[in-house]
């Protein structure tokens, strides 16, 4: 990312996987790809920022990151320092965390002591990003999620694999004072997103198999 | 149709900006020089630097070329320039300790460690037409720099000078502030929305962008008594302060230039901490030679340190949501845009109100 | 143009893709983001100064930069009109600074910049409409400080409001707002839905469309999501009410279902009325649906 | 039977507070100024309960500390220490509610009469809005009932329902208490503070209003809090007395007994002083 020109295309890229995210948090539980082909053009190595098979979320990073915010990331301390590095982001401590990171199937409990915002100023809430292998549209009678809520004409189902099972218990909890709370992203391993706002109530959670 | 007609407003607009570059030059004069009005008229200058908060001369002086002379203006213009420029990185907090000094006074003492230092002022000139100015040749005007060469020498003047409010300090005379600036908490009003209570920081740089004659305004007011500080200067300094980063590789503080700069020190009246009584401060400082502009700074920074705002020169939502010149001004300005939708809307329930007044005559008897 | 055009083209003027550094369009997405997941809420944000003044859609304006991209095409209006001086200006800069396509279609555009309307066609969901804003606060007309205002929305507050209301019935027998009319979004915020006429507001009720609200001077960002519930405040014996053109129709399109404007001939002096949405008057005038 | 409200230990300085302070004021000191560190304290350790159907009154010269110990239960301003209990809230101090838990039941559970009513009203708000506001809070939402049930509430006040759409400040200073009447009693409050609120009306006034209360309290149920300097007001509202004295409440009972046969030195005075 040296040349104008590299600023240029991340500047394209960054944009279009924002408006990705947009839809995402505009439709709770509706699933949205990133295309593969753009992340291919991203002039900088991809490495898994928790391992392998999670290509996608240093770009929603990237879109999402600067100095500007901080981040911590549950569990897997090794990757703390690369982010910081790539995103210019600092760590701290979850309290304070503008991002909380939660990698393939860790556990979520941590997300309980994320900031909620303040009644005056609940948009200092986190945002919680989840590392998932799979989310795809809930079907009935299948172990999923229902959301409810302002932007959701009826009900709409997720189902979402790789997660810790207790996250949804979590995020009720997190959530039930409403406008307090954290506003959640889901990245899939094949560049599928969908969002979870606080705004929503996740009504029903079918026995979850992982 | 007014308005209405107005589609295809490409070619209008146009059509304004050429008639706008032409009302500029028809006059048929020389085409003033961007050096010109750097070297010449720098205290517009200045004042568009602090209220473009850009501390670029020539920049500023080219803003107030295309701007025509409308200082408003050319802030917003370098202000809209700014805006576009990525961050690299914050200078290290500085300490006006070091500054080098072309003008300083103070009004609480009559003599200070260091001394008065007059500088350039036209505090004491009469303020008679000078018509000797309508012909300037440049031969006169190379005498003339000849013959003041030594009083604008600054070689007597000393390196830096004692502050004065340090002998206040000293003495125990000072409320200190609570809220005064830690490092790291240090805001950035370009890049964060205002919220009430603002920090310190974050008032100061609200300020030092301000535009001069609203800040004028607020303090002159306290000045008159709604609210009131009863402010003595107790040192005004106008000089230049190096301005240095961290240097991204070494990590080495590093200066990389200097800029000029308005302090105002104002000691106000007394307040009482336990169960003495000690002077309180205000602060100003602003980008360039602006001395009324830091003064007013300095006394609004006093007035909202009240216990108990009452006036609006004491209140802090009140000062710092007006007194942005480039705000107020595009505001004042968008008057002009179209409104006949919403006025249509008003218009509808005016009848509507009408109506009812008129058909059921007391309507209050329904009620 | 090939996106490299694009690219270079753009940055050759000396600016970034959409005039705002990336730093400034990650932080203006940021706050987007969360006004969305809070309905109704006014965000914060560092507002940017703009070439063009305050007050004049800066909001509006910093919110299409930051979510416009290379495949979006862009419509903007003002008082419902595309060819206005101040639409055409705002269109021509970000065309400038992007080079996406531009429509004055309200169905071929992916997103539309306005200001005092919302168009009269029924709006999709791959649609966002962004308003801008010059008064951001609904409560202002009850309290002028933000201190206070902040603190009634944190605590749904809104008795004083109300209270309006109910002075305003008592003294006029109708509540006499005209436009800019406070809506309660998803039961919980009271929001002021920028200066449109009522006419817009059930347009703006569980729409399929994503309303974004920029306030550039007053550095507030909120928003209605796509099926979000937007009431207009009103009694139920004082119901809220659009405005009414009696039998007025459009003199060019002959619609009687459509915002007007009240246009008072030069010559005659005698009254007549256009739509307001000059798009929507445009193509049923060439679809021959108007009279 | 449990009371309506109970306090304990109500505390409150004006000042930075010391270890000494509550020591060096009171009666016995003579002072509710503290010697060591200026501190006035206004209120110390009043604990107080207040009944059903109950008027309570306290009394005291100005100074006393009585109008800051209305105005905390009030929440209008913040205690030094101390706690709360009312009896819908069953073991929660309320001083330890967040704001918007005051709030409502500042709104809902309580009324407030001032001696000054630009305190209690919205000089420019019509009288029928000011009393109609606390309705709108619950919800209300029909203007013709919200104006019915304004109405009936200044009629109970003996209000000249006639001018209800004036504002406060076109009105008489007795008429502006009973708006105030009428808007504290709106939401059916289990409580009623009255500060001081006949003191500056005219006497035949003032009787008129003190009647309207007496009957008005047992229509409603509400039980009273009365702040007055008057032993007259005390005397014919009151079933029980407080009296105060540099913040502390120095003698406690049934005001019959205290105004006939007062104890405490300084209630002697203070009846003494009245006849």
């Amino acid at each position: 990312m040296k040349s104008g020109e590299d600023h240029q295309t991340v500047s394209l890229l960054t944009q279009n996987i924002f408006r990705l995210l947009l839809d995402a948090i505009s439709r709770p539980g509706r699933i949205y790809e990133i295309n593969p082909a753009a992340v291919g053009e991203w002039d900088c190595p991809v490495p898994g920022v928790f391992g392998n098979g999670d290509s996608f979320l240093l770009p929603v990073l990237m879109t999402l990151l600067d100095k500007e915010v901080s981040f911590y990331v549950t569990g897997n301390k090794g990757t703390v320092q690369e982010m910081a590095e790539i995103t210019g982001a600092h760590a701290s401590v979850v309290r304070d965390a503008d991002f909380v990171l939660v990698p393939h199937e860790a556990k979520s409990k941590v997300i309980l002591e994320a900031k909620r915002g303040a009644l005056q100023y609940p948009d200092e809430g986190a945002t919680i990003i989840f590392c998932v292998e799979r989310v795809c549209e809930g079907i009935e009678n299948r172990p999923c999620i229902r959301l409810k809520g302002p932007s959701i004409a009826d009900m709409q189902r997720l189902s979402i694999t790789g997660i810790d099972p207790e996250t949804f218990a979590h995020l009720m909890l997190i959530n039930g004072a409403f406008p307090l709370g954290v506003d959640s992203f889901f990245v899939d391993m094949e560049g599928r997103v969908a969002a979870i706002p606080r705004s929503t109530t996740i009504e029903e959670v079918k026995e979850w198999a992982t | 149709m007014g308005y209405v007609a107005v589609r295809g407003g490409e070619d209008a607009i146009k059509c304004a900006e050429k008639l706008l570059r032409y009302q500029r030059l028809r006059g048929g004069a020389r085409p003033l020089t961007v050096e010109q009005i750097e070297g010449q008229l720098y205290l517009a200058v200045d004042r568009v630097m602090g209220e473009g908060s850009l501390y670029a001369p020539e920049l500023a002086a080219l803003a107030i070329k295309q701007a025509v002379g409308d200082t408003m203006e050319a802030s917003f213009i370098l202000r809209a320039y700014r805006t576009t420029k990525q961050r690299f990185c914050c200078s290290i907090p500085e300490t006006t300790k070091e500054m080098r000094i072309v003008r300083r006074i103070s009004a609480a003492f009559k003599d200070i460690p260091g001394g008065q230092l007059l500088g350039a002022t036209s505090d004491y000139t009469l303020r008679l037409l000078d018509f000797d100015l309508k012909d300037e040749s440049p031969q006169e005007m190379r005498t003339f720099i000849r013959d003041v060469s030594d009083i604008a020498r600054e070689g007597n003047i000393p390196d830096t000078f004692p502050k004065v409010v340090e002998i206040l300090r000293q003495e125990g005379l000072l409320v200190e502030r609570k809220d005064s600036i830690d490092d790291r908490s240090i805001s950035d009003i370009a890049r964060q929305s205002m919220t009430f209570p603002e920090s310190r920081s974050g008032t100061l740089q609200a300020m030092a962008r301000g535009e001069t004659g609203g800040l004028l305004l607020l303090a002159y007011s306290n000045m008159r008594g709604y609210g009131d500080i009863h402010p003595t200067i107790g040192e005004l300094r106008v000089g230049f302060v190096p301005l240095k980063i961290i240097h991204p590789h070494t990590g080495e503080p590093y200066t990389v230039g200097e800029v000029r700069v308005t302090e105002a020190e104002v000691i106000a009246r007394l307040d009482v901490e336990g169960e003495t009584q000690k002077f309180t401060m205000g602060y100003g400082l602003c980008f360039g030679h602006n001395e009324v502009k830091a003064i007013s700074m300095a006394v609004l920074d006093r007035a909202m340190q009240a216990r108990k705002p009452e006036m609006p020169s004491e209140k802090q939502e009140f000062v710092l949501s007006h007194i942005d010149g480039i705000e107020s001004m595009g505001f004042c300005n968008h008057y002009k845009l179209p409104h006949y939708v919403t006025f249509q809307s008003d218009l509808d329930r005016l009848r509507k109100v009408k109506e009812i007044h008129d058909t059921e005559g007391n309507l209050k008897k329904n009620l | 143009m090939t996106l490299k055009e694009i690219l270079r083209k753009t940055f050759d003027n000396g600016y970034n893709f959409a005039f705002l550094d990336e730093g400034a369009k990650r932080e203006i997405r940021r706050k987007i983001l969360k006004a969305v997941a809070i309905p109704g809420y006014q965000t914060p944000f560092g507002s940017r100064e703009l070439p063009i003044a305050r007050g004049w859609g800066t909001g509006g304006l910093q919110i299409t930069l930051s979510i416009i991209g290379t495949g979006d095409t862009l419509k903007v209006i003002d008082q419902g009109c595309d060819g206005s001086v101040n639409a055409v200006n705002i269109k021509k800069f970000i065309g400038r600074v992007t080079g996406v396509k531009t429509t004055t279609d309200t169905n071929k555009a992916s997103i539309i910049q306005t200001r005092h309307r919302v168009p009269e066609e029924i709006m999709t969901e791959d649609q966002i409409l962004i308003l801008q804003v010059p008064y951001p606060e609904a409560l202002r007309t009850v309290e002028p400080e933000e201190t206070e205002t902040r603190r009634m929305h944190a605590e749904a507050d809104y008795s004083r409001m109300w209270l309006y209301l109910y002075e305003d019935i008592v003294r006029f027998g109708e509540i006499s707002i005209g436009a800019r009319y406070p809506v309660a979004v998803n039961g919980r915020y009271i929001m002021d839905p920028s200066p449109i006429p009522r006419w817009d507001i059930p347009k703006l009720d569980r729409a399929d469309t994503l309303y974004l609200f920029g306030a550039g001077r007053e550095k507030r960002i909120y928003a209605v999501p796509p099926h979000t519930e937007v009431k207009p405040l009103e009694f139920e014996d004082y119901l809220f009410r659009v405005e009414d053109f009696g039998d007025a129709r459009c003199r060019r399109c002959g619609s009687c279902d459509t915002f007007l404007d009240e246009i008072i001939d030069d010559e005659t002096g005698k009254r007549f009325y256009q739509c307001s949405d000059t798009d929507y008057c445009d193509r049923r005038t060439v679809d021959g649906t108007g009279s | 039977m449990a009371p309506v409200l109970k306090l304990k230990n109500i505390t409150r300085l004006f000042g930075k507070g010391c270890p000494s302070c509550l020591e060096s004021t009171g009666p016995d000191a003579d002072t509710n100024v503290c010697s060591h560190c200026g501190t006035v304290v206004a209120c110390a350790c009043v604990s107080l309960d207040l009944y059903h159907d109950e008027i309570l009154g306290i009394m005291g010269e100005s100074g006393s500390g009585k109008s800051t110990l209305l105005k905390t239960l009030h929440f209008d301003i913040a205690v030094s220490s101390g706690e709360i209990y009312f009896e819908n809230c069953a073991d929660i101090n309320l001083l330890t509610m967040s704001p918007f838990e005051k709030r409502r039941i500042r709104n809902f559970e309580m009324g407030i009469v001032y001696q000054n009513p630009h305190l209690g009203l919205k000089m420019e708000v019509s009288s029928g809005g000011n009393v109609a506001e606390k309705l709108l809070m619950a919800g209300w939402k029909n203007i013709d009932k919200t104006r019915k049930r304004s109405r009936s509430l200044l009629r109970e006040t003996e209000f000249p329902v006639g001018r209800m759409d004036e504002p406060p400040k076109n009105l008489s200073g007795g008429e502006q208490q009973r708006v105030q009447i009428a808007r504290a009693l709106s939401s059916n409050p289990k409580v009623l503070f009255l500060d001081e609120m006949t003191t500056g009306l005219d006497l035949s006034v003032q009787a008129r209003i003190l009647d309207m209360l007496r009957s008005l309290q047992k229509r409603f149920h509400v039980s009273m809090i009365v702040v007055s300097h008057d032993l007259g007001v005390i005397r014919l509202l009151a079933q029980r007395t407080a009296v105060m004295k540099y913040g502390r409440v120095v003698e406690l009972g049934l005001t019959d007994q205290i105004l006939e046969d007062p104890r405490h030195p300084y209630t002697q005075l203070l009846v003494n002083s009245e006849l």
